[in-house]
């Protein structure tokens, strides 16, 4: 730990390893804490998270939106036995990962109250981010895959420990669903690894192993499926989402929070960082497949939704559809859909978690999530229901609020290479309207009833917790240029990156020759 | 003068900001007068601009100012600006809309006089203010969809603003997902276009060499879709009645005056992309919407549904209008129904408020003595709308009919249905003129209707003022008086000319003029003299819109509803099924072989020599090198 | 043949320091069972466990020298080459040594809970560890027989020692007959594999296969399997495996846990010195076999773990998959294999034996319900993240020993182009994470507010345990200096 | 006729397998304790006749090595069916299947 600190390579102050260990050592500080202050657990975590926090605003303050390689790199020897190093750097695409990883942790842990055990719980919490961290950070295969995995036992404690009445099952199955998928990848990345290791040696570093891009295309495909079965099933893409629903509705509502806003990520994440820039020429082969799968997720887990009848369980499935968009417009390999992608999957991160801290308030209220049983909670509670129909705006996609911008410029961009993909894909914008409208009709109009009337309106503490969503969800809608300017640089190198290991070409829109070339396919359909 | 646009959309929003802040503190009726200073504050801008505009030469293209805040959306090739562009057409719409808008702010102060969320409903008229600006300013179609979906946001606010009431909340839900089915065909046009042309700012996008025709012809009507969903064209029209569900000043603003003229504000913004074939299409679309919505309208009771039809039908004609190419006349018209549509809405809402709440035209009758000014301007409302010269109505109606008459293809067609509308709509408006202020009176005496307050009666005599001479922006009887037309010249590459001769024309003019006579003609004998028996002039069918909402509730809520209810089972059953099928399978095999764990020593030495032999056999004869 | 060396007999050179451990195991033994024959009064339980310690601890700094020894001075071979003193002996002495030292601790708090006689429980403990050593560390195979004998027999006697208890008699009997039929499977492979290729000495028989081409090597393969035979069963490998669970939950569980690491290691030292190193030539004969064992004992111990409700039942079988594992890094036949192997070998000892210890600990008596565990997690926290840790590890979950454990296997497995292996091994691990799953929510979601149990812990227990659990996470952050001793491991075979 | 290695070899695996047969049929336990017994025998066996063939005493002191194991394990056996039988008299290997599953 004490040679983490002192960096070998990279920056003075190595700050990425520090915003990994910090919230570990939180977790350490706070388990040697007496029980006897149990009121002092989660302050003295969210101290700790706190400071992680403010280190990836610094690391997003002094970014530089010009390089579009990796900054703050910094690499240790780790296990030299094996060639692994402790290998850690940020990009465009991990950059605003990280910086929400570090704003969404200290939030839920002061805004959620656990009830009980809130020593473990803040524990657990504060390792979560520190695990999230360091799989958004590292470039050492080895090292993402340790963290990729390790995330899972803490979220696992907090659906078990904190979680409502069905919490065994769905913890156990978000566990072993998870593992299954990540099992197959471990295979692969000691493939990877072995097979282009060549007379250089063995190495797990990502980007050493994008340049060498030493594997042939038949082993290069299978292990780009080994990897992409790990992280679809992470996204979750339809078919392998069924987990979701069951942990989101199990997991208390930091978990869900967390498990929404940061976990879903690193599926997302992962194709991009190791997906499509360890195979190109395999994520270009598969593309259509996934995209596919993508779309069919946004219609399908629209339409489920609409039919379910807990208000977790629906933001659930709203989930496996808006993540069905960030899916497309990967695999569409366009600067607009890309930097799309990359940009909903912070948004995803602000709605869908600030729903679910509205969810969990609602549930602290009225101790149900059955829409039946609540009505006309906007008589009774015009302020929570003004948040929420704010955050369900940006969930829909309306403009001015963030979710619009990440949908339009995946749409947008993922018009050229997948036109009738993203078609269909877009009436996912009307089901979005639908099965949102169609809840909050049940849930907050209507004539209220007596416990309805009796439902307290959202608390200034509260408050203070949802403002850092709604100002960031107004922000990224009316502003996202900072965003995207330093997302930009880092996607075009993804796609160069693509571009030179496969046959794959970018469309430039304006290209006349495009026009007919649309018209013929058009055609053809 | 003209650098001030940002102000125009940037006013209602600050009295939605500050309303939101303090609203309710502030309270009845200082909420209200702050919004409708907002408003009008917001006219008064628009008009300094549009006379920084007329300052401008007409000619050499300077009529046309773009004012870029910040770059949007900048990524890769796509730079979306957040922009506004000032020229003739969004200036034109921008006066109406502030005007009108401002009129109805200042209505609403007295009509919604002690609703417990009085501040809020401010509170959505400025943003819904601000949200139509942005869709007229916009300099891009992504800014424009930025107002597009804000009014629609704010429709589906005020729409259920009375959200205890199921049908409110319902209806607005239905608005907001029907608009979103438009919305849909806006973003893929957006996207085509951006695809084909590699921009989506207005400018630019006229300057832009022709498409492919397919291309062209498909962004055209993903385009129509949309604008369909806005303005309620045939098949997407059903929302609309529902929408009178809102409070009544709404009615006059969103769904008549403004938001749902947006549609035809698109296609005309859009002019040059659209093809012959789509606009055959958007014409054949319109003149049927106006038809069927007229025909409804015979048949409705309640006062409110009569208008919501006619709005319908009249936005039907623009859309003719602009299938027959007459852009021109598609903004004359949204012009002088603006006025007076606005103007009957109010009107009913004055009666509403007078009669307590009742909207059903069978309860009401002579109410011209209770409330005279509503009344009379009704009835100016009335004249302009049933076409009779020389109120606003018959000028642009008339051009119109005109356009259609020339429609290369099916122009006798077009009038002639055009023509069937003109008629009809004589009729029902007579018909509901007749039913609320003539004929006996229907209500028992302790609703005792009165004239509203002056802040409601004012803006009814302006608007009704304008409803009566606001054809004179575009009159046809000498060539410089086509203001509008002249106005509006720049932004069409190729401007449409009607080419009949002058006789045509006043033939034409007449036999209009004749419909609506006889439209009017019949009514006063069926409702008013009763010379003609009525008993049979209101069919269930036409009452019932035709059955087309009752349908669409039948698919949506049976098969619709059935497949997403069977989707969801699938999921449980199948998808999720397959899940813990998988882990199902496991134990079974584990059960299958779990007897061998016999616990007798003999079996497990049996399984020590099976083993062995299987071993020795596979070595020895090498099956497994 | 001449009367001449009859006469002139001399013993061969022994290398006495090489055997120091081994002696001192012995010494202890005999030490334990003079003073408890001579003593007047019962000896005391702390006096064997002392001396066991002791000895141990003497003998691993002895090993430990050795080590560096051979680091300086490379392997060699003493007893006319009957036993190597090479990096792969002394790597399983000291491992040996290790399970000891817990092994005795453990027992002292058991064995004074039970009120079994300490004196011979010990005596036999050294005793099987003496034979571990050997087997471990001979280059003969009657050697390596005499050390598998003397190893089972104290076992035998070890299980059978808490007699009161019928499962304990009925364990004991399994494994006695059972094991006295495989090691007679053994014992034949060694007549055959002394019949094709003239002795049984492990360096002859290598040098032998490498001059000699067989014109039909059906005896020689024969051979091979028998002794693949004696040794599958000694490791449990599938379908060798039927008498491990039994035994394992009949077995008191200190007894247990030797069985489960050093009965295991020691099985396994033998397969790989004499397949790894002496049959180098033939491992494309005996490599798929031992992948056809892998995968069985991985999806046999996996699946069958997760139908059982008796958490030692259920670890038992869980042991059965991790043999699986160790099986598939000895089937890739590499260097990079065997030290994977040793390295999940060594980390599994320390991980079953804290299990194995948290087990005995938590059940007195024959059975161990999985409800027994509910809501320890609120009663014992710190009890319950041990037991967590030591799950979660066997389940091969990052930042802990096993996880590297796995890596290195499936490293080997792929070097070795076995991805199929590697993918199966990966999913029986997922199976039976299910089962460690099971364990850990019992511990944590006890469904009503249940009053936890709270079980005293012997001080050697948690001193135990506190160990184990800082070196399965220690190696799962800095496994370095283990990787490189195991890849300074391997076993070669020399002349001494 | 002459009898070469091969019969006693042969001889020698009889016997290991009717040792192995006997253990697999019968239950009382001292009949397997002997059936074990007959097994390691035909080994020695066999380990005689290989030393024969290969002139090579070495597999003949096995043998030896084998009896005293063999006595090992006997007297071990014995010791757990005696302590067996004194508690359940009447044992047979079946009546050992209590673990099982």
């Amino acid at each position: 730990m004490i040679e983490l600190l002192s960096a070998q390579s990279g920056p003075a102050f190595p700050v990425l390893n520090a915003i990994i260990i910090v919230p570990a050592l939180g977790a350490l500080v706070v388990v040697l804490l007496p029980n006897s202050r149990p009121e002092m657990m989660r302050p003295i975590g969210a101290i700790f998270s706190s400071i992680a926090a403010a280190m990836s605003l610094y690391v997003m303050a002094q970014f530089s939106s010009h390089d579009p390689g990796f900054q703050f790199e910094s690499i240790q020897s780790w296990i030299p036995a094996l060639g692994i190093n402790w290998h850690v750097g940020v990009d465009g695409i991990s950059l605003w990962l990280v910086v929400l990883t570090g704003l969404i942790t200290p939030i839920v842990l002061l805004g959620v109250d656990p009830h009980h055990d809130p020593k473990p719980y803040t524990a657990w919490l504060l390792l979560l981010q520190a695990g999230s961290f360091g799989a958004f950070l590292s470039l050492d295969l080895f090292l993402f895959f340790v963290m990729f995995e390790i995330v899972l036992v803490p979220m696992y404690m907090l659906i078990g420990g904190w979680g409502y009445d069905d919490r065994r099952y769905a913890a156990t199955k978000f566990f072993l669903y998870t593992m299954a998928g990540s099992a197959l990848m471990l295979v692969a990345i000691v493939s990877v690894a072995t097979l282009s290791a060549g007379d250089q040696g063995i190495t797990f570093n990502v980007i050493e192993l994008a340049q060498r891009q030493a594997l042939s295309t038949n082993t290069a495909r299978w292990c780009f499926l080994a990897f992409a079965l790990a992280f679809v099933i992470k996204v979750p893409i339809f078919p392998v989402h069924t987990w979701l629903p069951d942990a989101h509705t199990q997991a208390p509502t930091a978990g869900s929070v967390v498990l929404a806003a940061v976990m879903l990520k690193l599926g997302t994440y992962g194709l991009l960082r190791f997906g499509l820039y360890l195979f190109p020429e395999a994520s270009v082969w598969s593309a259509p497949t996934l995209a596919t799968l993508g779309v069919i997720g946004v219609v399908y887990g629209a339409v489920v939704a609409t039919m379910q009848k807990d208000l977790k369980r629906l933001v659930a499935y709203s989930s496996v559809a808006h993540m069905g968009f960030i899916v497309l417009g990967i695999f569409a390999f366009t600067t607009q859909s890309l930097e799309g992608g990359v940009l909903q999957m912070v948004n995803h991160g602000l709605s869908t978690g600030a729903l679910f801290l509205l969810v969990g308030m609602l549930y602290e209220r009225r101790k149900t999530r059955a829409i039946e049983e609540l009505s006309g909670i906007q008589s009774a509670a015009p302020i929570f229901a003004g948040f929420f129909t704010i955050v369900m705006l940006s969930s829909i996609g309306v403009p001015g609020l963030n979710g619009f911008v990440g949908e339009f410029l995946i749409l947008i961009g993922s018009y050229d290479t997948r036109r009738w993909w993203t078609i269909i894909a877009a009436t996912g914008v009307i089901l979005a309207a639908l099965y949102l409208l169609w809840a909050y009709q049940r849930v907050f109009h209507g004539e209220p009833t007596p416990a309805d009337e009796a439902t307290p309106d959202l608390t200034l503490r509260e408050g203070l917790i949802l403002a850092p969503f709604v100002v960031g969800i107004v922000f990224l809608g009316v502003y996202p240029k900072p965003v995207l300017d330093r997302i930009e640089p880092a996607v075009n190198e993804l796609i160069a990156h693509i571009e030179n290991h496969s046959d794959y070409e970018r469309p430039n829109p304006a290209d006349p020759v495009v026009v007919d070339h649309n018209q013929s396919s058009k055609d053809d359909h | 003068m003209v650098e001030l646009v940002w102000l125009v959309p940037a006013l209602p929003l600050i009295g939605f900001v500050l309303l939101l802040a303090v609203g309710n503190s502030l309270g009845e009726p200082r909420a209200g007068w702050l919004a409708t200073t907002a408003a009008g504050a917001s006219f008064v801008v628009t008009l300094v601009v549009f006379i920084g505009l007329l300052a401008r030469d007409s000619h050499s293209g300077e009529r046309s100012y773009e004012l870029v805040l910040f770059k949007w959306l900048p990524a890769g090739s796509l730079q979306v600006d957040a922009g506004f562009l000032v020229d003739p057409l969004s200036i034109t719409m921008a006066l109406f809309v502030t005007g009108v808008g401002a009129l109805i702010h200042l209505y609403s102060i007295g009509y919604m006089h002690g609703d417990p969320k009085y501040s809020k409903f401010f509170l959505y008229l400025n943003l819904f203010l601000f949200s139509m600006l942005m869709l007229v300013f916009g300099n891009n179609l992504v800014v424009t969809f930025l107002g597009w979906e804000g009014v629609g946001a704010c429709s589906y606010f005020l729409i259920s603003f009375w959200h205890q009431r199921e049908s409110a909340a319902t209806a607005g839900k239905k608005a907001f997902v029907t608009n979103r089915v438009g919305d849909w065909g806006f973003m893929v046009a957006t996207f085509a276009i951006w695809s084909a042309l590699g921009t989506v700012t207005y400018t630019e996008i006229a300057q832009s060499p022709a498409m492919a025709t397919a291309t062209g012809t498909a962004i055209s009507l993903l385009l129509f879709v949309a604008a369909a969903g806005k303005s309620a064209q045939l098949p997407l029209s059903v929302w609309l009645p529902d929408a009178m569900e809102g409070p009544t000043p709404v009615s006059a603003m969103v769904h008549a005056a403004t938001m749902v003229t947006s549609g035809v504000y698109l296609l005309v913004r859009m002019n040059n992309v659209l093809t012959d074939d789509a606009l055959l299409i958007i014409a054949v679309v319109g003149a049927a919407t106006a038809l069927f919505a007229a025909l409804c309208a015979v048949a409705q009771h309640d006062i409110k549904k009569v208008l919501a039809y006619s709005t319908i039908s009249q936005l039907g004609y623009m859309f003719l209008a602009i299938g027959s190419g007459a852009y021109v006349a598609a903004i004359f018209h949204v012009i002088t129904h603006a006025f007076f549509k606005a103007l009957l809405f109010l009107g009913s809402g004055s009666v509403i408020h007078g009669m307590g709440d009742e909207q059903d035209m069978r309860k009401m009758g002579a109410l011209r003595l209770a409330m005279p000014i509503t009344a009379a301007t009704f009835i100016v409302g009335w004249l302009a709308i049933a076409g009779v010269p020389p109120f606003a109505g018959f000028w642009s109606k008339d051009e119109i009919l005109l356009a259609a008459w020339e429609q290369h293809n099916i122009g006798p067609l077009l009038w002639g249905v055009g023509l069937v509308t003109a008629l009809l709509t004589a009729y029902y408006m007579s018909r509901q003129v007749i039913l609320v202020f003539f004929g006996e009176q229907r209500w028992d005496e302790e609703a005792h209707p009165h004239e509203s307050s002056w802040t409601m009666t004012a803006p009814l005599c302006v608007l009704a003022g304008a409803a009566a001479v606001g054809g004179v922006i575009n009159l046809p009887l000498v060539k410089d008086w086509l203001v509008l037309e002249h106005f509006l010249e720049p932004i069409f590459n190729h401007p449409h000319h009607f080419s009949s001769g002058t006789l045509t024309k006043i033939a034409l003019a007449v036999i209009s003029v004749a419909a609506g006579i006889v439209g009017i003609f019949f009514a006063v004998m069926t409702w008013l003299t009763k010379r003609i028996p009525n008993d049979r002039l209101e069919p269930d069918f036409l009452e019932n819109a035709m059955y087309i909402d009752a349908t669409y509730a039948r698919v949506v809520g049976g098969v619709g509803t059935s497949g997403f209810q069977g989707t969801a089972n699938v999921d449980e059953r199948f998808v999720d099924g397959a899940v813990n099928g998988i882990g199902k399978v496991i134990l079974k095999t584990g059960q299958l072989i779990r007897p061998a764990q016999s616990g007798y020593i003999r079996n497990y030495a049996v399984g020590v020599a099976v083993g062995a032999l299987a071993i020795i056999v596979l070595l020895t004869w090498g099956l497994l090198r | 043949m001449s009367l001449l060396p009859l006469v002139g007999f001399t013993g061969p050179s022994i290398d006495w320091w090489a055997l120091l451990p081994q002696v001192i195991l012995l010494g202890a033994a005999l030490l334990i069972l003079l003073v408890s024959a001579l003593a007047p009064q019962r000896t005391s339980i702390s006096f064997a466990t002392a001396t066991t310690v002791c000895a141990s601890v003497t003998a691993w700094i002895v090993a430990f020298g050795l080590w560096n020894d051979i680091k300086n001075e490379g392997p060699s071979a003493s007893i006319a080459s009957a036993l190597a003193i090479d990096g792969f002996s002394i790597f399983f002495t000291m491992l040996v040594l290790i399970a000891l030292t817990i092994t005795a601790l453990l027992a002292h708090s058991y064995l004074g809970r039970e009120g079994i006689d300490p004196p011979e429980f010990h005596a036999l403990l050294l005793c099987s560890a003496a034979g571990a050593i050997v087997m471990a560390s001979a280059n003969d195979l009657i050697v390596i027989f005499l050390g598998l004998e003397a190893l089972s027999i104290g076992l035998y006697v070890m299980i059978a020692m808490h007699a009161r208890r019928p499962e304990a008699r009925e364990a004991a009997m399994k494994y006695f007959v059972l094991g006295a039929f495989s090691s007679a499977f053994l014992l034949y492979g060694i007549a055959l594999t002394y019949g094709s290729t003239g002795s049984t000495n492990l360096i002859h028989i290598r040098d032998y296969l490498n001059a000699v081409v067989f014109r039909d090597q059906h005896l020689l393969m024969a051979a091979m399997a028998l002794l693949l035979v004696g040794f599958s069963f000694k490791v449990a490998a599938a379908p060798f495996h039927f008498w491990a669970p039994d035994v394992y939950q009949g077995a008191p569980s200190p007894v247990t846990g030797w069985m489960a690491s050093i009965a295991k290691a020691a099985g396994f030292a033998a397969l790989l010195r004499i397949f790894f190193a002496a049959f180098a030539n033939y491992d494309a004969d005996w490599s798929p076999i031992v992948a056809v064992l892998a995968v069985l004992t991985l999806l046999v111990g996996a699946v069958m773990a997760i139908l059982q409700n008796d958490v030692k039942r259920m670890l038992a079988f869980s042991s059965v998959s991790h043999a699986g594992y160790v099986l598939v890094a000895v089937q890739s036949a590499s260097a990079s294999g065997t030290s994977a192997a040793l390295f999940y070998l060594f980390t599994y000892t320390f991980m079953v034996l804290g299990t194995f210890a948290i087990v005995g600990a938590m059940g007195t008596d024959g059975e161990h319900p999985l409800d027994r565990y509910s809501g320890l997690g609120r009663s014992r926290p710190v009890l319950a993240m041990t037991f967590t840790i030591l799950l979660l590890a066997q389940a091969g979950v990052p930042l802990t020993s096993g996880f590297v454990g796995k890596f290195q296997v499936i490293a080997a497995a792929v070097e070795d182009r076995g991805y199929v292996l590697a993918a199966v091994a990966m999913l029986s691990a997922v199976i039976s994470a299910f089962m460690y799953l099971r364990i850990v929510m019992a511990m944590y979601v006890a469904d009503d507010e249940v009053e936890g149990p709270s079980p005293k812990l012997h001080w050697t227990v948690s001193v135990v345990l506190i160990g184990v659990t800082g070196f399965t996470l220690l190696i799962g952050i800095v496994p370095q200096f283990l990787i490189e001793m195991a890849e300074d491991a391997v076993p070669v075979l020399i002349r001494g | 006729m002459e009898v070469t290695t091969g019969w006693y070899l042969v001889l020698g695996a009889l016997l290991f397998v009717i040792g192995g047969t006997g253990l697999l049929i019968r239950r009382n336990p001292l009949v397997m304790l002997m059936c074990v017994e007959l097994m390691l025998n035909g080994v020695n066996l066999s380990f005689v006749a290989f030393s024969r063939t290969l002139g090579d005493v070495g597999g003949q002191t096995v043998v030896f090595f084998v009896l005293v194991v063999a006595a090992a394990e006997v007297v071990v056996g014995l010791g757990l069916v005696v302590a067996i039988l004194r508690r359940q008299p009447g044992t047979t290997a079946d009546d050992l299947s209590a673990l099982k599953g």
